[in-house]
């Protein structure tokens, strides 16, 4: 990412002049205070919005240069956990978290118990059958979780992965994103939680207003 | 991280995306269309029905023709009449003209008595009725026929249903204008609500549509997953709905105890017609809407 | 924790609630019902107008008798016989019956003398016609009437427009029946669409209806609301919708040429409370259809 | 309340047995793992939920001997803070706040400048005018707060109020109620943030699969 800006139609500078990489295989935190621009950060990464001015590259990419379908399959690599977890009120959990496997089109045999499985391993084995509305906050973030991780992304954004969940899942689920990390996957996690930045020592890009105040050693572009 | 799977992978049978099992719309859209498909279908077929019975009293009208020559006083049988061969014979020569039949008293006096009434008396015998069929192929002057028919038998009367036919055209006119100017505002509201309500329908999709763009979904397969999923409701709405019309119009022709069997006859297949083609269009209304709305939705978004 | 409001407290004007600003359904429902209303207003006046014309020509053929009387041969004057000097008695004896008059030479031509030609002869002069009209309030018996005539002036025909008044009665039952059938699903499938499509908004707001129910709203604040809500939509759409169907059908008037002033000063006073009674019809449905879905969402409620 | 059980019809047991009381003017924090049922309990008190056996009293009065009207009567004494926010997604943000005001139709002059002022304590005051979907997490979390407490209410139910935000903006929005706690106003908060209970030392109520483990010091009901 170059000197990236983003305005919003009803608000400018929400980013102003944001320059970093995110190494592939590496593992970043994005931390600032709320309305600092962390969200606005990653649907970025994620192709969710364009950038008014700046270059932005993902997987060595130039995304301006990339067509719908090429996005499509950029957005394919990517795992995203979204702060307000977009599940899909209306389908199971299950349905849910099995969503990008059946969007891939690259439905396997094994699919099933996989899902299965990696509900079990979120703590979510009983409700594979119930409709998002009938969980708890923290059991919705799982979900979301369990989603973004289940097509083994590329790049994995998570948006406050813990905010909903106590301390003990909380670590739980980081040791989860650590071990897709180990496996190769480039992460990034938005949080504010001073516990979360103390326990995993992983460096941080830091948001002010809209502009990076200490950013981690930087690497190759993600 | 649970446990990697198993790396030989079995392609196994495509899990559908199910993304819209349940929703609301899909019990109000086939409804909603259902009932357009309905009226649509009904008011079209009891609209050509109508037209459908004026038009055929028309080209009865205009199909039959019949003339009137009176006969001599005092012969015992009127077919012997001199007036009456001549006017056959007229008649016989004209090309155009066919089913040239002399009525019996009989029939005669069913035909013309009530008319006649008042101006037969003793003096005066019932006259004779020819009664003959146009071809539609050949035109027949009726005014040369007139004049030829009155050197053969003076004071004989061509009748070729001239106010009766004026009668059923002006009705026929206005009919038509009524029910072009009913169909048009019925079309455009049944084609507006189709649009409105599917438009709004896909309007509160657009959460969906993110989160499927996001999973990495290529606009063909969300385009796809939509369209399909209204093209299946849309079937089932507007082909009950279709169904239904046609079962009540069939219902209303058992019912009524003047069914011309040859109006059955040719209206049954017109039926089907009219049916297929509103559903058809119904259809693709709804699926073109679908298209342009979630293309829209997908546009508007990075 | 910001400071306490000033200790005296003005009473200010009320805020509204606003909670539908900008809300896709406030779109939505005027366009369907306007739409929905608009399709009904112009219906039944199509049809009102079709049965009225058919009605009023069956009422003038209703009243409306003729009395033909054969008339000697060589008679200066028809006036002067009599044989319709007594038919004239017997017709003046008659209570029941008015604007008893004689035609002329040239009107009695007009009338008759196509159907006649046939039996007109040398020997058989034009018969002389009496026209005359039924008062509605008595009723007289043809049969009666017929008998005495026959008496008075033997020959004399009363022809009191059996078959077409039974025509007309047969295209007035057809019509009415078809028209009736159209209404019947037209009404249902304008009802339906209603209620549906409300129904349909109403469930959109249910989060809404929860905050509310959670910020302390009793229910009937929250019926109010939106009952107020959807109650201004209505009548929006509704009137413009109906205001539309009226004025399609005022231009349908103005510009057919055969528009009767008489048939039209009846219609116009209908026409303005058809529209009326379905604006009421449908902003009464959308109204008792949007209280019993918010009675509906806050009984499921705690 | 007294032994009180809720069940939801597709899952028995989500509260079982609990009883506790909250007095009037206390400040307690309800906290438990993910799913324990800590926000099912608000809506008990909240009267979201009906409890399937035993009695619940609020302000004193049995909730199974109220009316309708009277059960809005209790719940426009009461502010709630949803874990999930419940913003009026086609109102503005002003709009959202101002709601409790206008339902309890005790509209008066200051309304206009009290809502402002209440919109710069919780730092949104240049977003009043904005629509919930353009705010970050934490800024709708703090408009959640601010519809929560416009109204003065007697009791004040806040499920997870510091879950989207910054430590720093937590230890303000905290400050707050508690400045409304010592108004009088009682406070629960429902959290599962260690940091917090730490920070402030009023009593907890411990939630473990639908039981109370161990409660605060118990006073009057609320
Ligand atoms: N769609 C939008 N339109 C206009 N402004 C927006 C939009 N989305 C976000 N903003 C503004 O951009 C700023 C940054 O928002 P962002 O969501 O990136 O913050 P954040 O760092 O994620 O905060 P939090 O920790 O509270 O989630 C905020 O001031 C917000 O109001
Ligand atoms: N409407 C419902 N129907 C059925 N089960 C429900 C419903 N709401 C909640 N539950 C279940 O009740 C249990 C407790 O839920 P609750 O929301 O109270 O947990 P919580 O303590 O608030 O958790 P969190 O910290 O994750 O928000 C969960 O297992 C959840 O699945
Ligand atoms: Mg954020
Ligand atoms: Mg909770």
């Amino acid at each position: 990412m170059d000197q990236i800006s983003v305005d919003f139609p009803a608000r400018l500078g929400v980013l102003q002049d944001v320059s970093l990489r995110v190494p592939s295989g590496g593992f970043r935190f994005v931390t600032g205070a709320s309305g600092a621009g962390k969200t606005t950060l990653l649907r970025l990464m994620f192709l969710g919005i364009q950038p008014s001015q700046g270059r932005l590259e993902v997987f060595g990419r130039d995304t301006r240069k990339l067509s719908r379908d090429q996005k499509a399959l950029v957005r394919s690599r990517l795992g995203v956990v979204f702060q307000d977890f977009r599940l899909i009120d209306h389908l199971s959990v299950y349905d849910n978290v099995a969503l990008p496997l059946r969007v891939s089109g690259k439905a396997r045999k094994g699919d099933r118990d996989y899902v299965h499985e990696l509900l079990h391993w979120v703590g979510l084995g009983e409700h594979a059958d119930v409709r998002p509305e009938q969980l708890s906050g923290g059991q919705k973030q799982r979900v979301a979780i369990a989603r973004a991780v289940i097509n083994r992304p590329n790049l994995l954004l998570a948006d406050e992965p813990t905010g909903n969940v106590d301390d003990g899942i909380g670590i739980k689920l980081m040791r989860l994103l650590e071990e897709l990390n180990k496996l190769g996957t480039t992460v990034v996690v938005a949080t504010h939680s001073a516990a979360l930045l103390e326990r995993f020592d992983y460096p941080a890009i830091h948001l002010e207003g809209g502009r990076v105040k200490a950013a981690g050693q930087s690497g190759a572009a993600p | 991280m649970p446990e990697a799977k198993s790396g030989v992978h079995h392609a196994a049978p495509h899990e559908p995306l199910l993304i819209f099992r349940g929703q609301a719309v899909a019990r109000l859209l086939p409804v909603l269309l259902g009932l357009m498909s309905l009226l649509a279908v009904f008011f079209v077929l009891q609209s050509m029905q109508r037209l459908f019975v004026i038009q055929s009293a028309l080209r009865v009208a205009d199909g039959e023709l019949t003339v009137i020559v009176p006969t001599a006083p005092g012969l015992p049988d009127t077919t012997e009449d001199p007036a009456l061969r001549r006017a056959l014979d007229v008649l016989e020569a004209t090309v155009g003209l066919t089913r040239i039949r002399t009525l019996d008293e009989a029939a005669t006096r069913r035909l013309i008595g009530d008319t006649l009434k008042a101006g037969l008396g003793a003096q005066v015998p019932l006259p004779a009725v020819i009664t003959l069929g146009r071809t539609p192929r050949v035109e027949v002057s009726m005014t040369e026929l007139r004049r030829v028919l009155e050197r053969a038998a003076p004071g004989s009367v061509l009748d070729d249903n001239a106010a009766l036919r004026s009668q059923l055209s002006a009705q026929r006119l206005a009919e038509a204008g009524s029910t072009a100017a009913l169909l048009a505002v019925l079309l455009l509201v049944v084609s507006a609500t189709t649009v409105l309500t599917i438009s709004q329908s896909m309007d509160l999709q657009a959460p969906v549509i993110e989160v499927l763009l996001m999973s990495g979904a290529p606009d063909r397969l969300i385009i796809r997953q939509f369209t399909g999923f209204v093209w299946r409701l849309a079937l089932l709405g507007a082909g009950l709905g279709a169904g239904t019309g046609c079962g009540l119009q069939l219902l209303l022709w058992l019912r009524s105890p003047a069914s011309d069997p040859a109006l059955t006859a040719t209206l049954l297949p017109a039926l089907v017609l009219v049916a297929v083609i509103i559903f058809a269009l119904i259809v693709l209304l709804a699926t073109v809407t679908t298209r342009w709305r979630v293309t829209g939705k997908l546009r508007q978004s990075f």
